[in-house]
Protein backbone atom coordinates (compact mmCIF):
# COMPACT_ATOMS: atom_id res chain seq x y z
CA UNK A 1 0.00 0.00 0.00
CA UNK A 2 1.06 3.32 -1.00
CA UNK A 3 0.76 6.23 1.56
CA UNK A 4 1.20 9.82 0.69
CA UNK A 5 2.12 12.48 2.19
CA UNK A 6 0.82 16.58 0.89
CA UNK A 7 1.74 20.32 2.32
CA UNK A 8 2.76 20.27 5.68
CA UNK A 9 2.02 16.55 6.34
CA UNK A 10 4.93 15.73 3.46
CA UNK A 11 7.15 18.52 5.19
CA UNK A 12 6.96 17.40 9.07
CA UNK A 13 7.35 13.61 7.53
CA UNK A 14 9.89 14.56 5.49
CA UNK A 15 9.23 12.54 2.40
CA UNK A 16 6.27 12.77 -0.07
CA UNK A 17 5.71 8.98 -0.01
CA UNK A 18 6.02 5.54 2.30
CA UNK A 19 5.95 2.24 1.02
CA UNK A 20 3.75 0.07 3.55
CA UNK A 21 3.79 -3.71 3.86
CA UNK A 22 1.55 -4.57 6.68
CA UNK A 23 -2.16 -4.99 6.67
CA UNK A 24 -3.85 -2.10 8.76
CA UNK A 25 -7.49 -2.83 8.92
CA UNK A 26 -8.78 0.97 9.56
CA UNK A 27 -7.00 4.31 8.73
CA UNK A 28 -6.66 4.82 12.12
CA UNK A 29 -4.94 1.00 12.55
CA UNK A 30 -2.15 2.88 9.76
CA UNK A 31 -1.69 6.02 11.72
CA UNK A 32 -0.82 4.15 15.13
CA UNK A 33 1.54 1.65 12.98
CA UNK A 34 3.27 5.29 11.15
CA UNK A 35 3.11 6.72 14.70
CA UNK A 36 5.42 3.92 16.35
CA UNK A 37 7.95 4.21 13.47
CA UNK A 38 9.78 7.84 14.26
CA UNK A 39 9.04 11.13 16.09
CA UNK A 40 8.42 13.23 13.04
CA UNK A 41 5.48 10.69 12.17
CA UNK A 42 4.65 11.42 15.41
CA UNK A 43 4.78 15.32 14.74
CA UNK A 44 2.94 15.06 11.58
CA UNK A 45 0.12 12.74 13.24
CA UNK A 46 -0.20 14.83 16.60
CA UNK A 47 -3.28 16.54 15.93
CA UNK A 48 -6.21 14.61 13.62
CA UNK A 49 -8.35 17.20 13.72
CA UNK A 50 -6.21 19.57 11.58
CA UNK A 51 -5.45 16.40 9.09
CA UNK A 52 -7.83 15.45 5.99
CA UNK A 53 -7.45 11.44 4.63
CA UNK A 54 -8.45 10.07 1.42
CA UNK A 55 -8.61 6.52 0.49
CA UNK A 56 -7.82 5.55 -3.17
CA UNK A 57 -8.27 9.22 -4.24
CA UNK A 58 -11.40 9.79 -2.20
CA UNK A 59 -12.24 11.66 0.93
CA UNK A 60 -12.06 9.28 3.48
CA UNK A 61 -12.73 9.29 7.43
CA UNK A 62 -10.02 7.96 10.17
CA UNK A 63 -12.21 4.61 10.50
CA UNK A 64 -12.39 3.74 7.04
CA UNK A 65 -11.34 0.45 6.10
CA UNK A 66 -7.85 -0.48 3.93
CA UNK A 67 -9.45 -3.80 3.21
CA UNK A 68 -8.73 -3.16 -0.67
CA UNK A 69 -7.07 0.21 -0.44
CA UNK A 70 -3.97 0.52 -2.68
CA UNK A 71 -3.24 4.37 -1.67
CA UNK A 72 -3.47 6.40 1.16
CA UNK A 73 -2.96 10.12 1.63
CA UNK A 74 -2.76 12.22 4.43
CA UNK A 75 -2.81 15.95 3.94
CA UNK A 76 -4.53 19.04 5.56
CA UNK A 77 -7.78 20.67 5.20
CA UNK A 78 -7.75 22.03 1.25
CA UNK A 79 -7.25 25.44 0.54
CA UNK A 80 -7.85 25.37 -3.90
CA UNK A 81 -9.80 28.57 -5.55
CA UNK B 1 -17.56 19.92 -19.81
CA UNK B 2 -13.81 20.76 -19.90
CA UNK B 3 -11.47 20.53 -16.87
CA UNK B 4 -7.39 21.31 -16.58
CA UNK B 5 -5.19 21.12 -14.13
CA UNK B 6 -1.91 22.30 -15.31
CA UNK B 7 0.97 24.22 -14.71
CA UNK B 8 0.74 26.59 -17.07
CA UNK B 9 -0.33 30.07 -17.27
CA UNK B 10 -3.69 30.57 -19.08
CA UNK B 11 -5.69 33.37 -21.38
CA UNK B 12 -8.55 34.08 -18.87
CA UNK B 13 -10.02 36.51 -21.78
CA UNK B 14 -9.36 34.16 -24.51
CA UNK B 15 -10.76 31.43 -22.76
CA UNK B 16 -13.89 33.13 -22.21
CA UNK B 17 -14.61 34.19 -25.15
CA UNK B 18 -13.89 30.08 -26.24
CA UNK B 19 -16.13 29.35 -23.73
CA UNK B 20 -18.95 31.63 -24.28
CA UNK B 21 -18.53 30.86 -28.22
CA UNK B 22 -19.38 27.27 -27.88
CA UNK B 23 -22.75 27.61 -26.34
CA UNK B 24 -25.72 27.71 -28.64
CA UNK B 25 -28.80 28.27 -27.00
CA UNK B 26 -27.25 29.58 -24.35
CA UNK B 27 -27.92 32.40 -22.49
CA UNK B 28 -25.92 33.35 -19.59
CA UNK B 29 -22.57 32.75 -19.03
CA UNK B 30 -20.78 33.72 -15.45
CA UNK B 31 -17.23 33.08 -14.86
CA UNK B 32 -15.05 33.72 -12.07
CA UNK B 33 -11.00 34.05 -11.92
CA UNK B 34 -8.84 33.42 -8.31
CA UNK B 35 -5.70 35.96 -9.07
CA UNK B 36 -2.71 35.92 -6.49
CA UNK B 37 -3.14 39.19 -4.74
CA UNK B 38 -0.10 40.71 -2.30
CA UNK B 39 -1.00 40.22 1.31
CA UNK B 40 -0.19 44.23 2.19
CA UNK B 41 2.29 44.21 4.86
CA UNK B 42 4.03 40.89 4.65
CA UNK B 43 4.77 41.51 0.55
CA UNK B 44 3.89 38.23 -1.35
CA UNK B 45 7.06 37.15 -3.53
CA UNK B 46 5.38 33.79 -4.50
CA UNK B 47 2.32 31.86 -4.16
CA UNK B 48 3.02 27.92 -4.53
CA UNK B 49 0.50 25.42 -5.09
CA UNK B 50 0.19 21.89 -4.77
CA UNK B 51 -2.11 19.71 -5.64
CA UNK B 52 -2.43 15.69 -5.59
CA UNK B 53 -2.15 14.37 -9.50
CA UNK B 54 -4.72 11.64 -9.69
CA UNK B 55 -7.23 12.59 -7.20
CA UNK B 56 -7.24 16.47 -8.58
CA UNK B 57 -9.14 15.41 -11.63
CA UNK B 58 -11.76 12.80 -10.15
CA UNK B 59 -12.14 15.32 -7.70
CA UNK B 60 -13.40 18.46 -10.06
CA UNK B 61 -14.80 15.68 -12.02
CA UNK B 62 -17.30 15.12 -9.74
CA UNK B 63 -17.80 18.52 -8.57
CA UNK B 64 -18.60 19.57 -11.76
CA UNK B 65 -20.88 16.30 -12.48
CA UNK B 66 -22.88 17.43 -9.48
CA UNK B 67 -23.03 21.22 -10.45
CA UNK B 68 -24.57 19.65 -13.97
CA UNK B 69 -27.00 17.44 -11.84
CA UNK B 70 -28.47 20.45 -10.09
CA UNK B 71 -28.45 22.73 -12.38
CA UNK B 72 -29.71 23.77 -16.14
CA UNK B 73 -26.44 24.04 -17.84
CA UNK B 74 -24.90 24.25 -21.12
CA UNK B 75 -21.65 23.46 -19.99
CA UNK B 76 -18.93 23.91 -17.34
CA UNK B 77 -15.47 24.89 -17.66
CA UNK B 78 -12.41 24.56 -14.73
CA UNK B 79 -9.22 25.36 -15.07
CA UNK B 80 -6.26 24.91 -11.99
CA UNK B 81 -2.63 25.74 -11.83
CA UNK B 82 -0.16 24.07 -9.98
CA UNK B 83 3.23 25.05 -9.42
CA UNK B 84 4.65 28.76 -8.60
CA UNK B 85 2.93 31.81 -9.69
CA UNK B 86 3.52 35.41 -8.84
CA UNK B 87 1.28 37.94 -7.51
CA UNK B 88 -1.54 39.18 -10.32
CA UNK B 89 -1.17 36.07 -11.93
CA UNK B 90 -4.58 34.13 -12.42
CA UNK B 91 -4.69 30.78 -10.48
CA UNK B 92 -8.09 29.42 -11.88
CA UNK B 93 -11.21 29.93 -13.60
CA UNK B 94 -14.58 28.03 -14.03
CA UNK B 95 -16.98 29.40 -16.63
CA UNK B 96 -20.89 28.09 -16.46
CA UNK B 97 -22.91 28.89 -19.23
CA UNK B 98 -27.23 28.65 -18.99
CA UNK B 99 -30.08 29.43 -20.38
CA UNK B 100 -31.06 32.16 -17.31
CA UNK B 101 -28.84 33.32 -15.35
CA UNK B 102 -29.74 32.31 -12.03
CA UNK B 103 -28.52 28.35 -13.15
CA UNK B 104 -25.06 29.29 -14.04
CA UNK B 105 -24.25 31.65 -11.44
CA UNK B 106 -25.64 29.35 -8.89
CA UNK B 107 -23.27 26.49 -10.38
CA UNK B 108 -20.65 29.10 -10.38
CA UNK B 109 -20.96 29.52 -6.86
CA UNK B 110 -21.22 25.87 -5.99
CA UNK B 111 -18.14 25.20 -8.10
CA UNK B 112 -16.23 27.45 -6.02
CA UNK B 113 -17.36 26.63 -2.84
CA UNK B 114 -16.64 22.83 -3.49
CA UNK B 115 -13.38 23.63 -5.50
CA UNK B 116 -12.26 25.66 -2.34
CA UNK B 117 -12.56 22.76 0.27
CA UNK B 118 -12.81 19.67 -1.70
CA UNK B 119 -10.32 19.43 -4.51
CA UNK B 120 -6.63 18.55 -3.36
CA UNK B 121 -5.05 21.79 -3.86
CA UNK B 122 -2.29 23.35 -1.10
CA UNK B 123 -1.45 27.17 -1.33
CA UNK B 124 1.61 28.52 0.34
CA UNK B 125 2.67 31.70 0.57
CA UNK B 126 6.22 32.60 0.23
CA UNK B 127 6.60 36.49 1.67
CA UNK B 128 10.21 38.08 2.69
CA UNK B 129 9.44 36.46 6.28
CA UNK B 130 9.22 33.35 5.24
CA UNK B 131 6.81 30.63 3.80
CA UNK B 132 3.45 29.68 5.63
CA UNK B 133 0.66 27.25 4.45
CA UNK B 134 -2.36 28.79 3.79
CA UNK B 135 -5.04 27.58 6.47
CA UNK B 136 -8.67 26.87 5.27
CA UNK B 137 -10.85 29.31 6.65
CA UNK B 138 -14.45 27.78 8.89
CA UNK B 139 -16.01 30.36 6.77
CA UNK B 140 -15.46 28.07 3.25
CA UNK B 141 -16.24 25.00 4.91
CA UNK B 142 -19.55 27.02 6.41
CA UNK B 143 -20.19 27.87 2.88
CA UNK B 144 -20.83 23.83 2.21
CA UNK B 145 -23.54 23.81 4.36
CA UNK B 146 -25.92 26.17 2.43
CA UNK B 147 -25.91 23.70 -0.79
CA UNK C 1 -16.43 52.18 -12.47
CA UNK C 2 -16.62 51.87 -15.82
CA UNK C 3 -20.13 52.18 -17.41
CA UNK C 4 -20.54 51.88 -21.47
CA UNK C 5 -23.85 52.25 -23.01
CA UNK C 6 -23.02 51.66 -26.99
CA UNK C 7 -24.36 49.96 -30.00
CA UNK C 8 -20.99 48.93 -31.42
CA UNK C 9 -20.12 45.41 -30.07
CA UNK C 10 -17.48 44.63 -27.48
CA UNK C 11 -14.76 41.95 -26.89
CA UNK C 12 -16.12 40.01 -24.05
CA UNK C 13 -12.68 38.09 -23.57
CA UNK C 14 -10.29 41.48 -23.97
CA UNK C 15 -12.74 43.50 -21.43
CA UNK C 16 -12.49 40.68 -19.11
CA UNK C 17 -8.54 40.47 -18.97
CA UNK C 18 -8.58 44.15 -19.25
CA UNK C 19 -10.59 44.50 -16.09
CA UNK C 20 -9.08 41.86 -14.30
CA UNK C 21 -5.42 42.65 -14.98
CA UNK C 22 -6.33 46.39 -13.42
CA UNK C 23 -7.48 45.26 -10.14
CA UNK C 24 -4.21 45.19 -8.11
CA UNK C 25 -4.96 43.47 -4.60
CA UNK C 26 -8.25 41.52 -5.69
CA UNK C 27 -7.98 38.01 -5.70
CA UNK C 28 -12.02 37.34 -7.27
CA UNK C 29 -13.09 38.54 -10.50
CA UNK C 30 -16.66 37.45 -11.62
CA UNK C 31 -18.36 38.33 -15.19
CA UNK C 32 -21.55 37.69 -16.44
CA UNK C 33 -22.24 37.88 -20.28
CA UNK C 34 -25.78 38.33 -21.47
CA UNK C 35 -26.32 36.36 -24.93
CA UNK C 36 -28.63 36.41 -27.85
CA UNK C 37 -29.71 33.28 -27.87
CA UNK C 38 -32.28 31.22 -30.73
CA UNK C 39 -35.76 30.53 -29.61
CA UNK C 40 -36.10 26.45 -30.70
CA UNK C 41 -39.47 26.43 -32.23
CA UNK C 42 -39.63 30.15 -33.80
CA UNK C 43 -36.27 30.74 -34.71
CA UNK C 44 -34.93 34.44 -33.86
CA UNK C 45 -33.56 36.15 -36.95
CA UNK C 46 -32.80 39.53 -34.77
CA UNK C 47 -33.15 41.40 -31.29
CA UNK C 48 -33.64 44.91 -31.05
CA UNK C 49 -32.61 46.41 -27.94
CA UNK C 50 -34.12 49.80 -27.27
CA UNK C 51 -32.99 52.67 -24.55
CA UNK C 52 -33.62 56.17 -23.03
CA UNK C 53 -30.50 57.87 -23.57
CA UNK C 54 -29.84 60.20 -20.44
CA UNK C 55 -31.78 57.89 -18.25
CA UNK C 56 -30.01 54.40 -19.10
CA UNK C 57 -26.63 55.49 -17.88
CA UNK C 58 -28.17 57.19 -14.92
CA UNK C 59 -30.05 54.48 -13.64
CA UNK C 60 -26.89 51.98 -14.73
CA UNK C 61 -24.67 54.31 -12.00
CA UNK C 62 -26.88 53.76 -9.66
CA UNK C 63 -26.53 50.68 -9.30
CA UNK C 64 -23.40 50.73 -9.79
CA UNK C 65 -23.43 53.06 -6.86
CA UNK C 66 -25.36 51.22 -4.78
CA UNK C 67 -23.28 47.83 -5.37
CA UNK C 68 -19.93 49.79 -4.51
CA UNK C 69 -21.74 50.57 -1.06
CA UNK C 70 -22.91 47.49 -0.32
CA UNK C 71 -19.86 45.00 -1.09
CA UNK C 72 -16.01 45.35 -0.26
CA UNK C 73 -15.27 45.62 -4.28
CA UNK C 74 -12.27 46.62 -5.96
CA UNK C 75 -14.29 47.49 -9.26
CA UNK C 76 -16.92 47.59 -11.43
CA UNK C 77 -17.30 47.49 -15.43
CA UNK C 78 -21.04 47.49 -17.30
CA UNK C 79 -21.51 47.12 -20.84
CA UNK C 80 -24.30 46.98 -22.50
CA UNK C 81 -25.53 47.39 -26.15
CA UNK C 82 -28.21 48.39 -28.00
CA UNK C 83 -29.74 48.78 -31.28
CA UNK C 84 -29.84 45.11 -33.53
CA UNK C 85 -27.85 42.50 -32.45
CA UNK C 86 -28.22 38.54 -33.53
CA UNK C 87 -28.19 34.93 -32.49
CA UNK C 88 -24.76 34.59 -30.91
CA UNK C 89 -23.88 37.94 -30.56
CA UNK C 90 -23.43 39.42 -26.63
CA UNK C 91 -26.01 41.78 -25.46
CA UNK C 92 -24.15 43.11 -21.95
CA UNK C 93 -21.39 42.16 -19.77
CA UNK C 94 -20.88 43.11 -15.99
CA UNK C 95 -17.31 42.49 -14.00
CA UNK C 96 -16.99 42.80 -10.42
CA UNK C 97 -14.02 42.41 -8.55
CA UNK C 98 -13.09 41.95 -5.02
CA UNK C 99 -10.64 40.36 -2.23
CA UNK C 100 -12.75 37.62 -1.67
CA UNK C 101 -14.95 35.78 -3.71
CA UNK C 102 -18.87 35.99 -1.99
CA UNK C 103 -18.45 39.98 -2.47
CA UNK C 104 -17.67 40.05 -6.10
CA UNK C 105 -20.36 36.93 -6.86
CA UNK C 106 -23.23 38.54 -4.81
CA UNK C 107 -22.47 42.34 -6.78
CA UNK C 108 -22.49 40.76 -10.05
CA UNK C 109 -25.78 39.11 -8.99
CA UNK C 110 -27.26 42.08 -7.49
CA UNK C 111 -25.88 44.42 -10.68
CA UNK C 112 -28.05 41.44 -12.94
CA UNK C 113 -30.77 41.61 -10.87
CA UNK C 114 -31.49 45.39 -10.86
CA UNK C 115 -30.33 45.71 -14.46
CA UNK C 116 -32.83 43.65 -15.59
CA UNK C 117 -35.89 45.58 -14.40
CA UNK C 118 -34.72 48.97 -13.17
CA UNK C 119 -32.87 49.86 -16.06
CA UNK C 120 -34.38 51.26 -19.12
CA UNK C 121 -33.79 48.79 -21.64
CA UNK C 122 -36.32 46.91 -23.83
CA UNK C 123 -36.12 44.19 -26.12
CA UNK C 124 -38.14 43.18 -29.13
CA UNK C 125 -37.89 39.81 -30.66
CA UNK C 126 -38.10 39.27 -34.30
CA UNK C 127 -38.97 35.69 -35.82
CA UNK C 128 -39.96 34.62 -38.74
CA UNK C 129 -43.57 35.33 -37.28
CA UNK C 130 -43.56 38.82 -36.24
CA UNK C 131 -42.16 40.98 -34.04
CA UNK C 132 -42.52 41.12 -30.02
CA UNK C 133 -41.46 42.67 -27.16
CA UNK C 134 -39.71 40.85 -24.84
CA UNK C 135 -42.05 40.88 -21.48
CA UNK C 136 -40.64 41.51 -18.07
CA UNK C 137 -41.31 38.32 -16.04
CA UNK C 138 -42.74 37.93 -12.41
CA UNK C 139 -39.78 36.26 -11.44
CA UNK C 140 -37.40 39.15 -12.26
CA UNK C 141 -39.31 41.54 -10.05
CA UNK C 142 -39.46 38.69 -7.59
CA UNK C 143 -35.80 38.65 -8.02
CA UNK C 144 -34.92 42.06 -6.43
CA UNK C 145 -36.96 41.62 -2.84
CA UNK C 146 -33.90 39.25 -1.88
CA UNK C 147 -31.63 42.66 -1.72
CA UNK D 1 -42.56 69.62 -20.38
CA UNK D 2 -41.12 66.68 -23.13
CA UNK D 3 -43.52 63.47 -22.83
CA UNK D 4 -41.18 60.47 -24.03
CA UNK D 5 -42.66 56.87 -25.44
CA UNK D 6 -40.62 53.96 -25.27
CA UNK D 7 -41.08 50.47 -26.76
CA UNK D 8 -44.82 49.07 -27.46
CA UNK D 9 -46.14 52.32 -25.68
CA UNK D 10 -44.24 55.21 -28.75
CA UNK D 11 -45.40 52.13 -30.91
CA UNK D 12 -49.20 52.75 -30.44
CA UNK D 13 -49.01 56.77 -29.45
CA UNK D 14 -47.06 56.63 -32.82
CA UNK D 15 -44.79 58.66 -31.92
CA UNK D 16 -41.45 59.06 -29.49
CA UNK D 17 -42.38 62.50 -27.81
CA UNK D 18 -44.99 65.03 -27.22
CA UNK D 19 -44.76 68.48 -26.07
CA UNK D 20 -47.08 69.24 -23.57
CA UNK D 21 -48.08 72.79 -23.09
CA UNK D 22 -50.49 72.08 -19.88
CA UNK D 23 -49.49 72.33 -16.40
CA UNK D 24 -50.49 68.80 -15.06
CA UNK D 25 -50.01 68.50 -11.37
CA UNK D 26 -49.28 64.98 -11.30
CA UNK D 27 -48.72 61.93 -13.29
CA UNK D 28 -52.08 60.91 -13.40
CA UNK D 29 -53.12 64.20 -14.50
CA UNK D 30 -51.17 64.07 -17.24
CA UNK D 31 -52.25 60.77 -18.22
CA UNK D 32 -55.95 62.26 -18.29
CA UNK D 33 -54.84 64.79 -20.45
CA UNK D 34 -53.30 62.24 -22.74
CA UNK D 35 -56.25 60.15 -22.88
CA UNK D 36 -58.53 62.99 -23.93
CA UNK D 37 -56.36 63.85 -26.78
CA UNK D 38 -57.18 60.86 -29.46
CA UNK D 39 -57.61 57.01 -29.12
CA UNK D 40 -54.64 55.59 -29.83
CA UNK D 41 -53.41 57.61 -26.24
CA UNK D 42 -56.51 55.69 -24.59
CA UNK D 43 -54.88 52.73 -26.36
CA UNK D 44 -51.23 53.32 -25.01
CA UNK D 45 -52.75 54.24 -21.84
CA UNK D 46 -55.44 51.19 -21.07
CA UNK D 47 -53.94 49.38 -18.69
CA UNK D 48 -51.66 51.33 -16.49
CA UNK D 49 -50.48 48.12 -14.56
CA UNK D 50 -48.42 47.16 -17.41
CA UNK D 51 -46.81 50.76 -17.58
CA UNK D 52 -44.29 52.60 -15.75
CA UNK D 53 -43.34 55.90 -15.54
CA UNK D 54 -40.03 58.11 -14.83
CA UNK D 55 -40.35 61.93 -14.25
CA UNK D 56 -36.97 63.82 -14.85
CA UNK D 57 -35.12 60.27 -15.97
CA UNK D 58 -36.21 58.49 -12.38
CA UNK D 59 -38.62 56.29 -11.46
CA UNK D 60 -41.47 57.44 -10.15
CA UNK D 61 -44.80 57.19 -9.13
CA UNK D 62 -47.96 57.83 -11.16
CA UNK D 63 -49.43 60.41 -8.40
CA UNK D 64 -45.67 61.74 -8.45
CA UNK D 65 -45.83 65.57 -8.57
CA UNK D 66 -44.83 67.05 -11.86
CA UNK D 67 -44.22 70.85 -10.23
CA UNK D 68 -40.75 70.98 -11.30
CA UNK D 69 -40.12 68.17 -14.20
CA UNK D 70 -39.32 69.01 -17.11
CA UNK D 71 -39.25 65.57 -18.95
CA UNK D 72 -41.59 62.57 -18.31
CA UNK D 73 -41.51 59.13 -20.16
CA UNK D 74 -43.83 56.13 -20.27
CA UNK D 75 -42.86 52.20 -20.78
CA UNK D 76 -43.29 48.75 -20.22
CA UNK D 77 -41.39 47.34 -17.51
CA UNK D 78 -37.94 47.13 -18.63
CA UNK D 79 -36.02 43.82 -20.10
CA UNK D 80 -32.80 44.75 -19.79
CA UNK D 81 -29.97 42.06 -19.64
Amino acid sequence: MDVLYFAWVRERVGRAKDRVDTNPATVMDLIEDLRAREPRYQAAFADLSALRVAVDQELADFNASLKTAREVAFFPPMTGG
Amino acid sequence: MDIRVQEAAFDFGSEANAFASRQAGMGAVVTFTGIVRDLGTASLSAMEIEHYPGMTEKALEKIAKDASSRWNLGDILIIHRYGRLHPQEMIMMVATASRHRADAFQAAEFLMDFLKSRAPFWKKELTRDGADWVEAKDEDEAALTRW
